[in-house]
């Protein structure tokens, strides 16, 4: 099952790429980043998965006892919570760069914003 | 000691503070904000110096628990040399940019302030997660500050910046959590302790996908298009914040993950730094936008930083100490030149590169703009100087003699590009004004200070028994703080400066040593009494001057072979500023500045690899093994480049013609000869422990012949008098090289025997010709005549220099032709002897035109009333003459001192092959010959002087243009094209062959650099897609 | 054998909410598509034994992004319409 | 067409690359030393029963203050990009139903909001969370009333003031405790009650109080930048 997990987070990574790529419409390829966001934070979460485990809340089902062999890895689903905070920070600065540049040109077709280049 | 946490602590507190303090008043937010920055820097500055004093390490873990379960802070020596430095030029940058912060709101403050938090945080975390976070608020908070201009560009720049930098961090992030999944921890101390586990399947990709988002963050060509489109369009202060204290950052994590790589991945990414250098370097040269030249120029150097400590790792090396030579050095250097130069992009404006001539009136901002050219170029004093020949000696100690190769070539280019924008600036006066700007003038002349002091710092590999090589940059910047000063007083003062420099290296010398010392030195302080001939400010010349007889000085003294290195790039710098002052042209300078580094970088390569093995500390010139014979022939060719013989000959004509009047003789005749006295100690360094010398010295004979023929042919096709000089210099060093390269005790006594008295020849022609210019203000020969009327003295002076010159007895000049020939023959070179007989005649053809265009021939209307020149043009000549006088009468006074020498440094034999002086000198008595000759001259002589007023009757018809008005005047004058007849015999021989193929040399290069910028489509897509294939490229390299 | 069949079925889902997200004509339909992804997420996540994830994820990946992405529709809508400074 | 064959290309590198994550992952079948020992330790020397809690206020609480910063610069990123609207632009008025379910609507959320960062050390969710669901209730505020006036300084003074309170919490665990950000500054009390946990629970409770306010001013220059 997990294998599957880590699959689709991959393949969403790879959709986000191709939409990032090949879209042309800004909108469209800060939404390709905001999928390739959720495919990484799926990879993260399925790195600390256990089969059989539960949350690491160390209520009275799970008890403090043997704790260690009842709950999953703790640290991937602190270091996704960051991440996914730090993905909305960026994609709201992407997006006040697209409203910059929509109020300039008119436009959000990334083929225009290359007036600088060589 | 502070806990290393408080840095974070005082930037975040102001983040905080600002907005508050902002609601309360604008200076109270902008005080907030210098007041956390400075605390930021000043903390550093505590750190590093308490750490240098023996201080230990401070390791804190965040929230008090230990081991892998918490966060740590390691500051270390490494961490605060990093932090004082980025914090300072932080401040810097934010002072430069503090006009536009305070038009702003709060928000790009605090922005900055977290920037900054950005930065310290990566250098201080021990957590690879940890980093990732204090990555993404650099990063993020630079997005942002990237649309400050508020103008469309920056923000298409801003947003092609966000999706490259938002794949790097895609990357980072996967590759953090498998580096996690993998080995158990973030903490990079525990990662270390088991690396195989990143070396295989997951583990690998995990950390190849970290390096990775390093790599992308640091700019590699080619996957870089958003950053340079960033540097274009950004403000001046936010980029250079960027290049210098970002970068600075994300190169201290790289440095951190070192230890983690294997050697596979070493190697690739070595070369990713390699190609990065080489390539930016490469595509800079079509650049016109400063922001974008400076750019590339940042891009190439944090390459070079990559492959410095890359490399340092790959040899296994482990001391902190090395790493902070090598890389350190080169990101000091790098971090204080950018930010000076982007600060003053700012302060010129948005110009193209082209019209940076407003800087031609600003003596300050042009030393500023000088230093960080010469700087950056790794030229000496600079921290890029010392760090580049520790990297490079470690290249060639390591056998990676490709890559000591490809570093060259790549700065090779830089010189070029950096020194044709300063040819720009300095040469083509623009009388556009720039306003005054005292908020980024500070910062720059700040950032200059301290990167002199780091100089200081660095320079001290250099051993304290040549304190004389730190007093070069130091009399230099001594004079430039002098310029003020009347010509004048400032030529005295070069002159008691040179004076005493003279006085007591003189004594210590011997030898060779001691004749060429006093031939540069010597030679050098007589010619500058000239320059009180000459009235005003004389702004440019004495720095120069002066650095360049204290590097005569300290070539001669200096023992070791960094400081030799140090010296030969002093002297080349000096002439490069002395020739820059003087010319019309850009271009004289650029040629110059080329074939000299293209020259000096063959003697590094040379003396690098000649070092014994093993030696990390400064090794001595007498140490040097050239039993290989590559290191021998790389600075020998080196030398000859310097020397100017045929086919890199293309820099020779301009330089030594186009300076100020008084300072074309010293370059011409003194410094000349610094290329020759390199020659001799080298050869005599590797005297007798060279394979295959026969062959060399068969060649640099062939190369000394043709370039005393095509040097003396192509004299004689010159109008303009200083340039018939300069090519008659050539023609010379090629007799002098071709003495040398006899490798007997007669050949080198004639090869010095014909430097000293070329030295004194061309010193008297050059100043002779120089005093008629300067009265004339022109140097076309077919505009003067009749000077020997006006000029007599400087006329007498010139006959004698030229009857020197050509050879005849009875002056000095035959003593060198006679050692040279009867040496020649004797080795039983006929082909050569025939060749270089030749050249003498030929001489005689430029030596006639000379004099009877200057000096015999009808004296012009315009300058019936010039008069004789100065006594300070004189005074030099008559010593010259003097000279002359007393060695063609007694020989021996010059010969002997001569011969000894040679023969004390080899014994009576050389022992390059053998060939045993079968050559008496006894029978030539110079006094007998002397005599008898001034006789049979003096009398026609007199005879002529006493005829010279009587008007000659020419008829009526007697011009040659009788019926048709020539298109030019100058066409008409007899000394127009004064050997047109010989073009048919001769001319094929003058064709520009060389100039065509060193253009076409060029060109080449510029069309590759012209291709390869076509990478950069400006589309932000094919940006990221460049990026990503760069990652697929790099895995497939290290996988 | 119930909660694998979910994992499946909503690994299905994402995918073809990406495809979506990526192919469908209309912006604010890919939008939703791709605030679709973040639920259909935030769902594995308690799965996978993540509940605070989970909760992020629903808050911040599909809400509060989706709310971002839409009012920035809505501002691009509004300088089409000439309402700009 | 050439260049979609190059995207083609990229895309399926990357594929490359990633595809050992696939094999490479979910074979663990315990937890590695660092996930155990936070697990057997965070109970007893903090007091939380959320584990990632505790890694995240605590073990790893430098990331938790720079994650709050990032947040911060996003904020101020949008607010630095973005232009006010000018005042009293018309806003359209929205529905009778919107308007008064979402006045009802919004204390109830931000109560639930406050609950959530306040229990992060007991059950899932904490400041971020917490913070989110606050934003969400003035965003439904936002879109209900005819005009919300969002004090613009009210949320700067309490962004900065909780910030620096977050910091300061931060900087005396390093005095009077272990480290910076150490949460045992305050005793870990009864384990499973609110009042537990050292200053978790403070620290969350700035956090979500930072968080809501920039998301909400973040929302707001987004909304009224028009």
């Amino acid at each position: 099952m997990i294998h599957a997990v880590t699959a689709t987070g991959i393949i969403l990574i790879l959709t986000g790429l191709w939409c990032m790529l090949t879209r042309k419409h800004i909108i469209r390829i800060i939404i390709g980043f905001s999928i390739i966001d959720t495919g990484i934070h799926i990879m993260i979460v399925s790195t600390g998965y256990i089969r059989n485990r539960t949350a690491p809340i160390l209520d009275h089902a799970v008890g403090l006892q043997g704790a260690a062999d009842k709950v999953v890895d703790p640290v991937p689903s602190a270091l996704v919570l960051t991440a996914i905070v730090i993905g909305l920070a960026v994609t709201a600065l992407m997006l006040s760069y697209a409203v910059k540049l929509y109020r300039r040109k008119r436009t959000l077709d990334i083929n225009n914003y290359a007036e600088l280049k060589w | 000691m502070v806990s290393p946490v408080y840095l974070l602590v005082v930037t975040i507190a102001a983040v905080f503070l600002v907005p508050l303090a902002d609601r309360i008043g604008r200076s109270y937010g902008m005080s907030v904000f210098y007041a956390a920055i400075a605390a930021a820097a000043g903390l550093g500055l505590f750190w590093f110096l308490s750490l240098r004093g023996g201080a230990p390490a401070q390791n804190v873990f965040i929230a008090g628990f230990t081991g892998p379960y918490a966060i740590q802070l390691q500051l270390g020596i490494a961490e605060s040399f990093v932090i004082v430095l980025v914090n300072t030029v932080f401040l810097l940058a934010s002072i430069v940019l503090g006009g536009a912060l305070i038009k702003e709101k709060a928000y790009a403050l605090t922005l900055m302030l977290l920037m900054l938090t950005g930065i310290n945080g990566l250098v201080l975390s021990r957590d690879l997660f940890n980093m990732f976070v204090f990555m993404e608020l650099l990063s993020i908070s630079t997005y942002a500050l990237v649309a400050m201009p508020r103008n469309g560009q920056a923000f298409s720049a801003g947003f092609k910046y966000m999706i490259a930098g938002g794949l790097a961090s895609t990357f980072f992030l996967i590759g953090t959590a498998f580096v996690y999944r993998t080995a158990g921890t973030l903490h990079l101390d525990y990662l270390l302790r088991s690396p195989e586990l990143l070396h295989g399947g997951v583990g690998f990709a995990a950390l190849f996908l970290v390096i990775a988002a390093l790599l992308i963050e640091l700019k590699p060509f080619p996957a870089n298009g958003w950053a340079l489109d960033v540097y274009q369009a950004g403000h001046p202060g936010v980029v250079s914040i960027i290049t210098t204290a970002g970068t600075g950052a994300v190169l201290f994590v790289l440095y951190k993950l070192l230890p983690l790589m294997s050697v596979r991945m070493l190697q690739v990414l070595g070369g990713a730094g390699i190609v990065t250098f080489v390539f930016s370097n490469l595509v800079a040269i079509k650049q016109e936008n400063p922001g974008r030249l400076l750019g590339y120029s940042s891009i190439s150097q944090t390459g070079l930083v990559i492959a410095g400590m890359v490399f340092l790792r790959l040899f296994g090396i482990r001391e902190i100490a090395v790493y902070a030579a090598v890389a350190g050095g080169l990101f000091l250097n790098h971090l204080f030149v950018k930010g000076l130069m982007f600060w003053l992009s700012e302060r010129v404006g948005p110009r193209p590169i082209r019209e940076w001539g407003v800087l031609a009136g600003k003596p300050l901002l042009l030393f500023l703009f000088g230093l960080a050219v010469v700087a950056l170029s790794g030229l000496p004093p600079f921290p890029g100087f010392w760090a580049k020949w520790e990297f490079l000696k470690l290249l060639a100690a390591n056998g990676y003699y490709p890559v000591l190769g490809f570093i060259l070539a790549g700065s090779l280019i830089e010189v070029f590009y950096l020194f044709r924008w300063l040819g720009y600036a300095a040469v083509k006066e623009d009388h556009d004004t720039i306003s005054p700007a005292p908020a980024v003038t500070l910062p720059m002349v700040a950032a200059a200070i301290l990167l002199l002091a780091a100089s200081v710092f660095f320079s001290g590999s250099l051993s304290v028994r040549e304190p004389l090589l730190r007093l070069i940059p130091a009399a230099g910047i001594l004079f430039y703080l002098l310029e003020p000063l009347p010509g004048r007083v400032k030529t005295v003062l070069a002159l008691a400066a040179s004076g005493s420099a003279a006085v007591i290296v003189l004594p210590g010398l011997s030898g060779l040593h001691l004749v060429f010392g006093i031939m540069l030195l010597g030679g050098s302080l007589v010619q500058m009494i000239a320059g009180l001939g000459s009235g005003g400010r004389r702004r440019g010349i004495y720095p120069g001057m002066v650095m360049m007889v204290y590097s005569f000085a300290g070539l001669l003294v200096t023992e070791t072979a960094l400081g030799f290195f140090f010296a030969w790039e002093m002297m080349t710098l000096a002439s490069y500023l002395l020739i820059l002052r003087g010319s019309r042209s850009a271009r004289t300078p650029l040629l110059y500045m080329i074939f000299s580094t293209g020259g000096a970088f063959l003697i590094l390569a040379g003396l690098i690899t000649a070092l014994p093995a093993g030696s990390l500390s400064s090794a001595g010139l007498g140490d040097l093994v050239f039993s290989g014979g590559t290191a021998f022939y790389l600075i020998i060719a080196g030398f000859l480049v310097k020397a100017g013989v045929v086919g890199v000959h293309l820099w020779l004509p301009g330089f030594y013609s186009e300076a100020d009047h008084d300072v074309s003789p010293i370059l011409s005749s003194a410094l000349s000869k610094a290329a020759v006295a390199g020659l001799f100690i080298f050869m005599s360094l590797a005297n007798g422990t060279v394979p295959g010398s026969d062959m060399f010295s068969v060649i640099l004979g062939w190369i000394g012949g043709l370039t005393a023929f095509f040097g003396t042919l192509m004299a004689i096709y010159q109008e303009d008098a200083k340039r018939l000089l300069a090519f008659s210099s050539m023609g010379q060093m090629g007799y002098i090289i071709l003495a040398a390269s006899l490798m007997s005790t007669i050949g080198w006594t004639a090869a010095i025997y014909i430097a000293v008295t070329h030295l004194l020849f061309k010193g008297i022609m050059f100043l002779s010709v120089g005093g008629v210019v300067s009265r004339l203000n022109t140097t076309n020969m077919y505009e003067m005549g009749g000077m020997i009327k006006r000029m007599p003295l400087s006329f007498m002076t010139f006959l004698i220099g030229l009857i020197a010159l050509s050879g005849v007895p009875p002056l000095t000049g035959f003593g060198g032709k006679w050692l040279l020939y009867s040496a020649l023959v004797g080795k039983g070179w006929y082909m050569l002897t025939a060749l270089a007989l030749f050249s003498s005649a030929v001489a005689f053809l430029y030596c006639y035109r000379i004099i009877h265009s200057v000096f015999l021939g009808q004296l012009k209307t315009g300058f019936r009333a010039v008069k004789e020149a100065s006594v300070w043009y004189l005074i030099p000549q008559f010593i010259f003459v003097m000279l002359i006088m007393i060695f063609s009468m007694v020989p021996r006074l010059l010969i002997e001192p001569i011969s000894a020498a040679v023969g004390k440094l080899a014994g009576p034999d050389l022992l390059w092959q053998g060939n045993t002086v079968s050559h008496a000198l006894g029978y030539w008595n110079g006094t007998t010959v002397m005599m008898v000759t001034m006789g049979v001259f003096m009398v026609p002589l007199v005879w002529l002087l006493s005829r010279v007023r009587s008007i000659q009757k020419v008829k009526q018809f007697n011009i040659v243009y009788a019926a048709e008005r020539p298109d030019r005047p100058e066409t008409t004058h007899y000394a127009h094209n004064f050997f047109a007849h010989y073009t048919k015999a001769l001319g094929f021989l003058s064709l520009p062959l060389v100039r065509r193929f060193w253009e076409g040399a060029g060109e080449w290069i510029s069309s590759i650099a012209a291709a390869l910028r076509h990478l950069y489509s400006g589309n932000g897509q094919t940006y990221a897609l460049q990026v990503m294939l760069y990652i697929t490229v790099l895995y497939l390299f290290m996988r | 054998m119930f909660p694998i069949l979910l994992c499946y079925s909503l690994c299905l889902m994402m995918i073809i909410a990406a495809f979506g997200a990526v192919y469908v004509k209309n912006l604010t339909s890919a939008v939703i598509a791709a605030g679709a992804i973040s639920l259909a997420a935030s769902l594995l996540y308690l799965l996978l034994a993540a509940p605070d994830v989970a909760m992020t994820e629903a808050a911040i990946g599909s809400g509060l992004t989706s709310v971002v992405f839409l009012y920035t529709l809505h501002l691009i809508k509004k300088i089409d319409e000439g309402d700009d400074d | 067409m050439i260049k979609r064959l190059f995207v083609l290309l990229a895309v399926a590198g990357m594929a490359v690359i990633l595809i050992p994550f696939v094999s490479g992952n979910g074979a663990g079948d315990a937890l590695n030393n660092v996930a155990a020992t936070y697990v057997e330790d965070a109970p007893r020397d903090l007091g939380t029963m959320n584990i990632v809690t505790a890694v995240i206020v605590t073990y790893r609480g430098l990331d938790t203050l720079g994650e709050v910063l990032v947040l911060f610069i996003a904020t101020a990123g949008v607010g630095f990009l973005l232009k006010k609207r000018r005042e009293g632009d018309p806003v359209q008025p929205p529905s009778e139903i919107l308007s008064t379910g979402g006045m009802i609507l919004m204390p109830l959320i931000v109560l639930f909001g406050i609950y959530v960062f306040s229990h992060g050390h007991l059950t899932p969710g904490g400041g971020f969370q917490g913070g989110v669901i606050i934003a969400t209730a003035f965003l439904l505020a936002m879109l209900s009333a005819r005009r919300l006036p969002i004090y613009s300084g009210l949320l700067t003074w309490i962004e900065s003031v909780s910030g620096f309170a977050y910091l300061a919490v931060g900087v005396l665990g390093l005095v009077l405790a272990g480290g910076f950000l150490d949460s045992r500054l305050l005793p870990a009390g009864r384990y499973g009650s609110l009042l537990s946990s050292g200053t978790i629970p403070l620290i969350y409770t700035f956090i979500g109080l930072k968080v809501g306010t920039e998301l909400v001013s973040i929302l707001d220059k987004l909304r009224s930048n028009q």
